[in-house]
């Protein structure tokens, strides 16, 4: 027994560390303290952000993605996190940054970080997603894997000012209807944005996961829309200004519309609506040699409010059964899912996932939402996703019919 | 609203007074207790922006052309300037070079299968040509441009989008005075438009899976879609 | 105005970034995604862990601090995460970790890291604190600041394997009533835990917000047991031993043991009790030149559940308000508390915070505790603690007569 | 228990029979319903470890002595070892150097205002000594002695401590037998121990605030306790 089991560990692992080996790092000091006064992660791991070069000309008018696949619970570890840059990152000096709100307001005010950190302050956890998170799927499956079909999606506790507590230093002209935001970026980007929302729960973030807002997420200080296409999340902000209508920019007007097979455009499609995805098994996290007991778990999200349930089928929609979900339950937040699973080996298998947000909004199958906007809407692509176990193990992207 | 109070969640502002018919650029109502919203100003924190202060950011040209600066640009001098600063990368005649965007092009797709959404096929109102020029072009060296350059070259791209002819000058007004052909192509978020179906059991009533689509046929499953260095 | 408004902004930045003009990161593009594809802070941003050199001989085995008074929320990020090492940081290789588990269990078993992330697992937000945070104060104010008074203390979200998913592959003997966990580092660092604690909620963590476990947190994986002194969260676990009765190993008795002023020692005295400090102001946030408006913000924890109330005084406790806390409030979690003050030059002000829990525990004055336990017991202090403002704004850590 | 449900939750576990009474080495009870607490297995994850994998591992040594391992060795071997690898940290006399801890001295200072916990003074029971030298000593290099060293060096620790004879030998047996100094020196968690008072108002009854203690006397507010740089 001792042997085949020794036998067994050599081809997994070096057995000088392995038992009854006592491991080398039992038998030497490590560093110390304050080896890293900022530390970052181990060595050994590899998880990264990455990029698809064919979707883009550049880098800096670009798009990378989380790869979930390799995420525990719901927070995004900051150096994960996906970025979606119009004219690369800003180098902003924080002591030269500055907000300006005007426009429609009593009092055209200037703020600092300073003015700003000494504000009342709130800390929410929120997903953000790229309204194109998955666009290339409306046509068909073409990825390999959960990181390009679902990874423009990140969820991070932000902190900052409600953007109520700014509009009350600067006032409001009473026919002031929407704003304009716009960064301070090589792409000096903007959006507008309803007031009704601004005064709900936008905040001006200078906070992200406990440290300030990372340069990739708009450092010093970005918008975040709860809810809300993360186009509108303004980065690197430097300006709002109040006004009686909309703007309609080029971002709100050339992108950021959803095209319908009429050759009409919506605009004004902020929601990210409910959706969820399976993040293991994936492609990246295939079954293959671990037959048996399965944990499938993914990520579910609404822009609207809370997830209330999320269903899971591995035989392609016939028969569902609902996940547990991991508590806490926040509203707009990632919410984790889990629902144990047998897999043997030589058996095929259509995962899908389905959630359900507290407004009764259920996930819509492909087919569903292909035949009530076609496939050219690029946005807002918020179908049930399908992963196909091989009888092997290895998990493949497919589409089906239904 | 269509929809219910459900539809208000994905459209929280009220329509502007005769909803779509009072045409794009009338006045939105402010929302119902904004003033109330509101929490007390605190003392001493922010500082008073100054008109000059506000001016050299307050840069936004809205669609109906308001914020538009004075001057005024040829499409002649655009054309020379667009050889120089813009055709690298989006072609002598605005046709997209490579994969940088094009100009022009597209009319009559949006309702195709290969629809192409350019400033002649799909941008609406022709004042934010003028924006988005001056905010964010030349790509690599925005907010260089005088403004009188900024006319010219949004001439210059509105003519290669046979919207001004060879020898016109444009300043604000002519500018709000363009009629985009993609002017009424947009309508209102209308969102729910799915219905709220949650079958547990039997759904698919004896139907076998079929896969319509296997992403094998362009990439092995894994990571191979992307990369986490330059390509 | 304008001439005057001009000056006063060059005194505070760079006039050349600065409205009317436009700042130097409009007009270039910044580099383009995935120039990090793990990201890390902006250059800008300063804040670090720190050790005090006159603690400990080496920095091995020694202890660094979370700058508490830089954080945002109540996730701390990872990489400013105190630590608290015995013989360093171990450099373990994931593929050659071993988890063993033996002794009055009716399977002996051992698990890679793979065959650990395949079971069912669990996301939980929890504090973790040394329980000699704050133990330098014992004796009276001496610290400089938040950071060394309170900065051993940490929250994050940790992913993992409940331990009562792994004692149920082993099976239990009837008689096991207490645990040894062993850690791998060079101290071999090991406590004792009953085994009710152990069925409870004690996690095998591998992610720490949304990643993997940091090496300095005991990368791959290390106890989670929530609301309990830091120093049973074994790191880089090795083994878990089921037995009959405690082991009095060395750290559960030479040390993370409380003596009494006769002489006697307190043993297993496991929970962190309820808690809370001002984070800003503090010596590190001073008032000085922001007269006016302040946001009085902190953290409140407990071990043993919620916090239910915080209140704040700015008299040396002759006066109380209770402050507001942030949702999610979960259990044996930090919770941020805010409450609004104002302050004008030259008022002097002690600044206190007073934790309540879901259980009716209060937070003890210094006198209250020190009359039940003396100043020697190292462990444990969760005194109501005091800032002086003076005047100029300068925050003083001092303590006072109650 | 006193202080009730409350207390439970700081001390989680059943006492022995008899509580204290019992002895420290008295085996626990397990706590109700340990059995039925356990989800159900799941088959195929975790591979068996065999008695001779486990024995590398199970190095721990209990207060009890459980798990000394056969061997033995005298306070003059243990001498010659310590001064080799031990001294330069914790002197020759285990007095400790610099702020390298000692490992003799403090007894009778427990009660005092200036305690010190040593193995002499404090540990309570003596396997554990073997355990931790075992485990964790020399401090740079541990788990590089052989069980006879540990034995050697254990005997020679304690003699500094007056606890064996200058030509004692230790083996399991004797050093099970060894009585601590402070072995009842140990009594269990007793809190919670402090009131649960929140006053809100007047609650100083007038009393004007006296600072007892100030940190400017050893440090500037600020970070000037500590350092991000190795001192
Ligand atoms: C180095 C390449 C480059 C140069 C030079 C360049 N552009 Fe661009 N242009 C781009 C890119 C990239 C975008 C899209 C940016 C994005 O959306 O993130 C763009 C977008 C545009 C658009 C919007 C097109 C649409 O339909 O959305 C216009 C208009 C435009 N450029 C005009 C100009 C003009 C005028 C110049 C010269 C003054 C210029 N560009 C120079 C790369 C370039
Ligand atoms: C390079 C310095 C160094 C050397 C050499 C060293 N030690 Fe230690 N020893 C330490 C430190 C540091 C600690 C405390 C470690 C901790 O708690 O994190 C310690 C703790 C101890 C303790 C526990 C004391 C107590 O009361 O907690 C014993 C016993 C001990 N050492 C014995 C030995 C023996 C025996 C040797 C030689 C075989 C040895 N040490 C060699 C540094 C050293
Ligand atoms: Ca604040
Ligand atoms: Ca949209
Ligand atoms: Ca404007
Ligand atoms: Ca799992
Ligand atoms: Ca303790
Ligand atoms: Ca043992
Ligand atoms: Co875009
Ligand atoms: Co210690």
């Amino acid at each position: 027994g001792t042997l085949a089991a020794g036998a067994a560990s050599a081809a997994e692992g070096n057995p000088a560390n392995l038992p009854p080996n006592t491991p080398e790092w039992a038998k030497s000091l490590g560093p110390g303290v304050i080896e890293e006064a900022y530390g970052t992660r181990s060595r050994h791991e590899t998880a990264v952000r990455r990029y698809v070069p064919w979707l883009t000309q550049d880098r800096q008018s670009s798009v990378s993605f989380t790869p979930l696949a390799e995420m525990h619970g719901i927070i995004t570890p900051s150096g994960l996190h996906f970025e979606r840059h119009h004219g690369g990152v800003p180098d902003v000096v924080p002591a030269d940054w500055r907000l300006m709100i005007h426009g429609l307001v009593e009092r055209p005010l200037q703020f600092t970080l300073e003015d700003l950190k000494r504000l009342p302050s709130v800390s929410r956890i929120h997903f953000i997603e790229c309204p194109a998170n998955g666009g290339m799927e409306w046509r068909g499956a073409q990825m390999s894997g959960v990181q390009f079909t679902h990874g423009m999606l990140s969820c991070s506790e932000w902190t900052g000012v409600p953007l109520k507590a700014l509009l009350a230093q600067t006032g409001l002209r009473p026919n002031a209807s929407w704003l304009l935001a716009e960064g301070g970026d090589a792409s000096l980007m903007t959006r507008s944005i309803p007031l009704a929302k601004a005064l709900d729960d936008v905040i001006l973030a200078y906070g992200q996961n406990g440290e300030a807002v990372r340069p990739q997420q708009g450092y010093p200080v970005r918008l975040v829309v709860p809810g809300w296409e993360g186009n509108v999340w303004i980065k690197w902000l430097r300006r709002i200004e109040l006004g009686d209508r909309p703007w309609y920019h080029r971002e709100e007007t050339r992108h950021y519309t959803d095209l319908m097979p009429d050759g009409r455009a919506r605009k004004f499609t902020f929601v990210n609506e409910v959706n969820s995805v399976i993040t293991a098994p994936c492609p990246e996290k295939p079954l293959r040699g671990k037959p048996g007991f399965v944990e499938i778990t993914g990520l579910a999200w609404s822009g609207v409010g809370r997830i209330t349930r999320v269903d899971v089928s591995v035989d392609g929609g016939d028969s569902w059964r609902s996940a547990q979900l991991q508590e806490p339950v926040l509203g707009k937040a990632l919410t984790r899912f889990r629902i144990p699973w047998e897999w043997q080996e030589g058996q095929r298998a259509f995962l899908q996932s389905r959630a359900m947000d507290e407004t009764g909004r259920v996930q819509p199958t492909m087919a569903t939402l292909r035949k009530a906007r076609g496939v050219e809407s690029i946005y807002h692509k918020n179908a049930i996703h399908t992963w196909l176990v091989e009888p092997d193990g290895t998990v493949v992207n497919v589409q089906i019919d239904a | 609203q269509p929809g219910g109070d459900r539809a208000a969640l994905y459209r929280p502002f009220p329509l502007p007074q005769g909803g779509g018919a009072a045409g794009p650029f009338a006045a939105w109502p402010a929302p119902p207790g904004a003033a109330e919203a509101l929490p007390r100003p605190i003392a001493g924190i922010g500082r008073p922006a100054s008109p000059q202060e506000i001016a050299g950011w307050d840069i936004d040209v809205r669609g109906d052309g308001e914020g538009l600066p004075p001057g005024r640009g040829t499409v002649k001098d655009g054309e020379e300037l667009f050889v120089q600063q813009c055709a690298a990368c989006h072609g002598d005649f605005g046709e997209g070079l490579e994969r940088w965007p094009a100009l022009i092009g597209g009319r009559g797709s949006l309702n195709t299968d290969q629809p192409r959404r350019t400033i002649g096929s799909y941008w609406p109102y022709a004042p934010p040509v003028f924006d988005y020029i001056r905010r964010a072009m030349p790509y690599a060296t925005p907010m260089t441009l005088s403004n009188e350059e900024v006319y010219a070259l949004t001439a210059y791209v509105l003519h290669l989008n046979e919207l001004l002819p060879e020898d016109a000058e444009l300043d604000a007004e002519k500018l709000k005075a363009i009629r985009m052909p993609n002017r009424e192509g947009f309508v209102l978020e209308a969102r729910p438009d799915t219905p709220d179906e949650a079958c547990m059991s039997g759904c698919r009533q004896g139907r076998p899976v079929t896969v319509t689509m296997d992403s094998r046929q362009f990439v092995q499953p894994g990571s191979d879609s992307g990369f986490s260095e330059p390509q």
